[in-house]
C-alpha cells in the first residue's frame, strides 16, 4: 500500500511531539513542588512511560481501538500488534487513517495514553507509595482510559453519538482531572496541608517554564496530529492551538495582576497550558476566532476552580482537576458553541453559537457528562478497595517529613 | 579578639564591603541566611494566590578582629547596611580565644 | 486546493520549531543574568508570545503581507484572518506560497515576529516596569515590525529593489539589535553599572546552554522554512546554519582563550548564536564554502562588537546590539559577496566574491542602512516620549536592589 | 532532479533531532558529575559540534561515503562538498538515497559523526587537558569513525559481507564504548577514585533526565532517520525504539528495587538511554515483540557490566563502556537472532529465532569482533603515543581539587 | 545576653518556630547546613550501585535573648524538634557581648 | 566546652574529615561559606571579558569540644587543611556554655 510520506513526516514528527510531553510534565510539576519530591514527578512519568507502553501493545491498543462491541469497548483481534505489522494493510476500519501505516497510528495513541496518565501523578503527589502509585495507573489505565478512548475515538457509543472531541478534551483532560478529584477525596490530604502550614513555594519555576513550554510545542504534536495528516485540518489545529494558548497566558498574567497586583509567571505558563487544554477537543473545529474567545476564557474558568478547590479544601496537589479537568470541560462544550464547518467538513451540525442550534452543544453536553460520571464513580470505588485491601499504601508521616525522593528513590535531585 | 558578626541585607553587601574596605579591613567570612526580626516577612504570590515567606534571605558577615579595632568596624557595618528601614539587620559582639592560620600555623592578632 | 503534503509538514515543523525559540531565548538570557532576574526574562517571552500573537491575527499580518501600498506598507485585507481561511485559495500575492495554506504562512510569520521582540528584552533586562516594557514592545511590534517585515517580505521598497534577506538579516536582527542599541541610549544604565561595581557573573550557564541549544534547532526551522517548502532550498540552509553555527562556536572559543587564557564556555556558546544570526539572511544564497567564511567571520566582528560597547558604556545587558545587530548586519553585507545561483536560481545577481560585481551588495547595503536609520531614528524617539508622558516607567533604585522578579512577579525564581 | 518532499521533511526533521542529541548528552553527562564539572561537559559538546562539522565537510563525508576503495576507506571525490551540491544529482552509489538530495544526507551523516564523538567525554571526563581532549577526539573522528562508518554504512567490507547496523550499534555504540575502556586504561583514574574516596553524587538528576529525554526524542531522527525517508521502515523503527526505551526504563527500576531496595530515577532514565542504544543496530529490522526482548534484557546486561567495571576498577567516570559499549554489542548480536524480513525486506537472511539459521548471526559477530579488536588496539596505541609525547596532557592534582570547569574555561556553572 | 544555637533536622523548622513563637521569640537567624553527629549518616543510591553521604542536611537556627529567657527557649527548641530518634540534634549556648540593631544604632536587650 | 570554626578550603573537606576522625572526633557540622583573607579573589571570564570574584567559596567547619580536646583538634585541622598556599584558612576558638542534646536532654561534655 503506498502510503502518503507526507503524512508520514508528520506522523512520525507528532509523534515524537507528544511523546516528550510526558517528561515535560514531569519538569512542569515537579518545578512547582518542593525541591525533595522533584525526583518523584520525574520518576514517575518515566514510570508511566513504561507501564503504558507494555499495557498499549500487548492489550490495550486492540481494546480502543479494534472492532467495536456494544458501543463500550473494541475487541481482542490486535492483541500484540497482531495483524497490524507495518506492510499489512490497515484494518478496515472507520476511524483508522488509510495515509499512514496502523502501526504508526498505534504509537501516537500509545503516546496519549501515557500523556493522559502522566497528568494524574501532579494531583496526587507526596502521598502514596511508588508501588501503589504504580499499581492504581496501570489498573486505571485498563479501566478508564481504554474504556473512554474507544467511545470516543475507537468506534463506541460517543463517536456513534457524533459528540466531537478533537484531540481528547473529554479522553485526556476530563478523565485525568476528574481522576484527581476523586482519588483526592479517598486518600486525603498530605502531612503539609493538614494544620495551617505556610504554602511552600514552587522549587524552580524555570523548569516549571520549560516543561510547560515544551508541552507547548509539543502540542503542536498533540492537536496538529489529531489530523492523522499533513492536511488543512492540521493547520488548523496547530494555528488555534497557538493562539488560545498565547492569548490564554496573558489573560492569566492579567488576572494575576488584577487579583494578588503582581504578574505571576507561573501563573502565566499555566494560563498557556490552560488555553492549550481547552482548545484541544476544538482545535479541529472552531476557527481563529473561535481561538481567540476560548483563549479568553479558558483561564478564568480554571483560576475560579483553583479559588474553589481551595474552598473546598480536598489537597489536589497541582490543581489537575482544575486545570485539566475543569479546562478539558469548558474545551468540550465551547466545541458545541464554536465548531463551524468552514474549518473542518466534518462538522455536520455547526455550533450553537455558528447558528447550528443546540444538536451539537447537547451531544457535547451528554458526553462531558457521561465520561464525568463514570470516571469519578470508578475511581472512588476503585480507590476506595486499594486502601482498604492494601493499608501500606501511604507513606509514613516520617516519610512524608523526609521527602518522597529520598524515601522512595533514595536520592537527591540537587546536591 | 573579638567576632563581629551583622546581619544584613543582600543587596548590602557590596556597600558593607566597601566600608570595611575603607576601614582596612578585608578579611571576612559571608554566608546566605535567612532571618526573622521585626520585619515579619513578604508576601509572594504563586499561581493563584498569596502566601508569606517569614524568613527573609539575609546575608551574615563574620570579621574577627582584635579588639581595638570593634567600635570603628561597628560603624562601618552601619553605615554600610542601614537604609533606615525595617529589615536592616543586626550585629552581634563576641569573644574569640584564639586564631590560627592554617597556612603558617602562627597565632594571635597577626593571624588575623 | 491539493497543497503538498510534504511541504505542510515540513512547515508545521518548521513553525513549531521557530515558536520553541521564544522560550528558548528567555533561557538563554534568563541564565546570564542574577538569580533575581531570571522570570524576568521567561516572562516577558511568554507576554511577548500573547501580545504578538493578538497584534499580528488582529492586523499586523495584514499590515505586513496585505497588498502593497506604496512601497511602505501592506492593506487591510486580512484583519482577522479575512479571506485567508484555511480552505480558501492562496491570494495571489507574489509572496504567498502556494504550497502551504496561506493560514500556515500566516502563523510561520506570526512565530517570526515572536522571536524579534522577544531578542529585544535581553538588551533593555533590568531597569524597566513590566507595564513599560510591555506597552514599549506592542507599539514596537506595529511601528517597527510590521513594516521592516513588510519591506523586506512582503512586496515592499526593499523587496522591490531586490536586496536578499532570506531569513531575516535585517527583519529579525537587525531591528532588535538597533533597537536595543537606541533604547538603552535614552533610558540609561542599570544601578549595578552605574558606579563602579563589580560585574555579576551568569546565575546559571547550563541554562544558558540550553537556551542556546534549543535556538540552534529551532533555527532549522527558522532558515530551513524560509524556504516555505520541503525543497533544495530548504536543504542548503540547514545545512549552512549548521556549519555557521558549529564553526562560529569553536572560534569564538578560540578567541577567549587567546584573549583571556580560557575557553569559555558561554562564549562559545553566544558564538554559534552569532554564527546563526550571521547566516540567517545569507542561509537560502551560500554555499558550504559560504558558510565556513561567515562561520569564521560573524564571532570576530561580535567580539569586537562587545569590546567597543564596553569602551562606549551604553548599558546593552546582553549585548544584543553586538550579537544581533552587528551580526545581522554582517550576515546581509556577506550575502552581497557570497551569494550565488548555484544554491538558489533566485539570486539573479551573484555576490562581488562570485563574479556577480557589486550589484547585490550596493542593494544590500542600501537595504541595511535604511533599516539601521528608520529603527535607530523611530526608537530614539518613541523611547524619549515615553519617559517623557510616563515619568514613572522606570523601576526605583530600591527595588532594583530587590530584584525585578520579586518586584514584577511577586516570585523567586528558585527556592 | 524531483525528490520526495515527505521524504525531505522527515529527513530535515531527523537531522535536527540528531544534532539536538549532542548539547543533549552534554546535560545527561553533565548532570552525573560533581558541579564543578558541568561546564565541562556542555563545553565539550560545542567543541565536538564545531570541530566534527569543519572535519565532516572538509574531508571525513568524502571518505567515509565516497566510492570504496579496497573495502577500507573512501575516495576523495568529495572534499569539500565538491560534487553534491544541492542540485547535483545524487552520486551513483549504492548506499545513496535517491529520494533526498546528497547534502541532507551529508548533514544527517554529521549529526551521528557529532553524537558518536560526544559520547566519548562523558567516560574520559575530569582529568585531560582541554586541549588534549580536542586533539584526540579529532584523530580519533578521522583515525576511528570515519573508516568504520565506511565500513558499515559506505559500502566497505562489513556492509559487502551483508552484515546489518541499521542506526549505528558498531559504528557509534561500540566505538564510543570500547575507545572509552582502552582510553581510561591509558590515562588512569581521577585524583577521587585514587584513594578511597567517598562517592561524588550527581549534582543535578533533572538535568541527567532532561537530556534523557531528550535524547530519547532525538532517538526519533537517530533510527527513524535511519530509514532515509519517510516509510515503512522509518514507522517500524520509531515504534521499535520507543518499546525499547520504555521497557528498559521500568526494568533497570526494578533492578535497582530489587538489588538496592529503590526505585533510582538516575538508574530508570539510563535504563531507557541503554535500551535506545541497543534497539539502535536492531530498529530497521526487528518488530515489537523484538523489541520487548531487547527492552527487557539490555538493562541486565549494561547493569551487570557496572558491577564488572567497579570490580576491575578503571575508571569510566559515567559507564560509557557499560551503557554504549555492551548495549551496543548486545543490540547487534541480537540483531542477528531476531531480525525479520517481516519488517523489511532488506532482511535475506532472518535472525536465528525466526528461523534463519546462524548465517546473520555469525556475521554479526564478526563485525562486532573486527569493530572491537580495530578500536580497541588503535586507541590505545593512540592514547599511549599521545601521553608520550605530550607530557602535560593532564590536568594538575591542585587543578583537579578545584575542578574542571574553573580551571579550563574560567567559569562557574552556577552562582 | 546569650547566643542560642540549635542544630535541628529540616523537616522540624515549621514546628520549631510555633514552638519559639509560643514563647513569644520571634528574631531568628536560619541556615541550612551539614553535619554528623551520633547518626553516621544515610545511604544514597545512584545507578547501580550504594553510597554513603556522612554528611546529612540540618538546619542552624541562632537566636540571641537577653539570658533570663534562655531556660524558656532551650525547652520550646527541645519540645519542637525532638523525636526520639538519632539526628535530633543539638543545643549550644554561648555568651554575646554586645548586640546592635543597625537601623536605629540602638544597643543591649532592647536591640533584640 | 569550646567551639572550634575552621574556615578551609573546599576540596580539603575529605581530608580534614579523615584527619579529624584520626583523634576521634565524629560530631561536626559543616557550611558552605564565602570568604577572603589575604587571599584576594580570583579571577573569571564571561563571554568577552575578565571580572574578579573577591569572596571566595570555602567550607565553614564547626566542632564543640571538651576543653581538654582542643589542641589535639587543632594540630588535626592544620594537618588536613594545609596546603601551603594562601587561602588555606584560619581557625577561631571560643568559649560554649552548655551544650544540650535534644533527643535526650542530657548536657554537658556527654552531650557532645
Ligand atoms: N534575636 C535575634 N537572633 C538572631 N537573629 C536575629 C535576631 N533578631 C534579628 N535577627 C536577624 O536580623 C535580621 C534583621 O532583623 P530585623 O528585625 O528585620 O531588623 P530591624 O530590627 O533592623 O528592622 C533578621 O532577618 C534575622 O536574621
Ligand atoms: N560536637 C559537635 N560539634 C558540632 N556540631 C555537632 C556536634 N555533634 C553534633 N553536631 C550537629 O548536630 C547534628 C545532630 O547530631 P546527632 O548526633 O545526629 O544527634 P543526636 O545525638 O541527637 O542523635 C549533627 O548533624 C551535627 O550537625
Ligand atoms: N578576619 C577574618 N574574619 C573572618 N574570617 C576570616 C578572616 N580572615 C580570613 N577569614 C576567612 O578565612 C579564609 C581564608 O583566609 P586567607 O587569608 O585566604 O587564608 P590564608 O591567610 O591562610 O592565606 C577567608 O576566605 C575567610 O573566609
Amino acid at each position: 500500500m503506498a502510503y502518503d510520506t507526507g503524512a508520514i513526516a508528520w506522523m512520525i514528527t507528532s509523534t515524537a511531539l507528544v511523546l516528550m510531553m510526558t517528561p515535560a510534565v514531569g519538569f512542569f510539576y515537579g518545578g512547582m513542588l518542593k525541591k525533595n519530591s522533584m525526583l518523584s514527578m520525574l520518576g514517575q512519568s518515566l514510570i508511566v512511560m513504561g507501564v503504558v507502553t507494555i499495557i498499549w501493545v500487548v492489550f490495550g491498543f486492540s481494546l480502543a481501538f479494534g472492532a467495536d462491541t456494544g458501543g463500550l469497548i473494541g475487541n481482542l483481534d490486535f492483541l500484540l500488534m497482531n495483524g497490524i505489522g507495518v506492510f499489512s494493510e490497515p484494518p478496515a476500519l472507520l476511524w483508522f487513517p488509510t495515509t499512514i501505516p496502523p502501526l504508526l497510528y498505534m504509537l501516537f495513541q500509545a503516546t496519549f495514553a501515557m500523556i493522559t496518565v502522566a497528568l494524574i501523578i501532579g494531583g496526587i503527589a507526596e502521598r502514596m507509595k511508588l508501588a501503589a502509585i504504580t499499581v492504581f495507573l496501570a489498573i486505571w489505565t485498563a479501566l478508564i482510559y481504554i474504556p473512554v478512548a474507544h467511545w470516543v475515538w475507537g468506534g463506541g457509543w460517543i463517536f456513534q453519538m457524533g459528540a466531537l472531541d478533537f484531540a481528547g478534551g473529554t479522553v485526556v483532560h476530563i478523565t485525568a482531572g476528574v481522576t484527581v478529584l476523586a482519588a483526592t477525596l479517598v486518600i486525603g490530604k498530605r502531612l503539609s496541608k493538614t494544620n495551617g502550614c505556610t504554602e511552600e513555594p514552587a522549587h524552580n519555576i524555570p523548569f516549571v517554564v520549560l516543561g510547560g513550554a515544551l508541552l507547548w510545542i509539543g502540542w503542536f504534536g498533540f492537536n496538529g496530529g489529531s489530523a492523522l495528516g499533513a492536511n488543512e485540518i492540521a493547520v488548523n489545529a496547530v494555528v488555534v492551538t497557538t493562539i488560545s494558548a498565547a492569548v490564554a497566558g496573558v489573560v492569566w498574567g492579567l488576572i494575576s495582576y488584577l487579583h494578588l497586583g503582581r504578574t505571576s509567571v507561573l501563573g502565566m505558563i499555566t494560563g498557556a497550558v490552560v488555553g492549550l487544554v481547552a482548545i484541544t477537543p476544538a482545535s479541529g473545529f472552531v476557527d481563529t476566532n473561535g481561538a481567540m474567545v476560548i483563549g479568553i476564557i479558558a483561564p478564568m474558568i480554571s483560576y475560579g476552580a483553583i479559588q474553589l478547590r481551595k474552598r473546598l479544601g480536598f489537597d489536589d496537589a497541582l490543581d489537575v482537576w482544575a486545570c485539566h479537568g475543569m479546562g478539558g470541560t469548558f474545551g468540550a462544550i465551547a466545541t458545541g458553541l464554536l465548531a463551524t464547518s468552514a474549518v473542518n467538513p466534518a462538522v455536520v451540525s455547526q455550533g450553537l453559537l455558528y447558528g447550528g442550534g443546540i444538536d451539537l452543544l447537547v451531544k457535547q453536553l451528554t458526553a462531558v457528562g457521561a465520561v464525568w460520571a463514570f470516571v469519578f464513580v470508578v475511581v472512588f470505588v476503585l480507590m476506595k478497595v486499594m486502601v482498604t485491601v492494601w493499608p501500606k499504601w501511604r507513606i509514613s508521616k516520617e516519610e512524608e517529613r523526609i521527602g518522597v525522593d529520598i524515601v522512595q528513590h533514595g536520592e537527591n535531585a540537587y546536591s | 579578639m573579638k567576632k563581629i558578626e551583622a546581619v544584613i541585607r543582600h543587596e548590602k553587601l557590596n556597600q558593607v564591603k566597601a566600608a570595611l574596605e575603607s576601614v582596612d579591613i578585608s578579611g571576612m567570612t559571608v554566608q546566605e541566611v535567612r532571618g526573622r526580626g521585626e520585619q515579619k516577612g513578604l508576601e509572594f504570590i504563586n499561581r493563584a494566590g498569596k502566601y508569606r515567606v517569614d524568613l527573609l534571605p539575609k546575608m551574615l558577615v563574620t570579621i574577627v578582629v582584635p579588639d581595638n579595632k570593634v567600635a570603628a568596624i561597628v560603624d562601618a557595618l552601619i553605615h554600610g547596611a542601614r537604609t533606615g528601614e525595617i529589615g536592616d539587620g543586626k550585629i552581634f559582639v563576641s569573644e574569640v580565644e584564639r586564631c590560627i592560620r592554617i597556612r603558617t600555623g602562627e597565632e594571635g592578632d597577626e593571624a588575623l
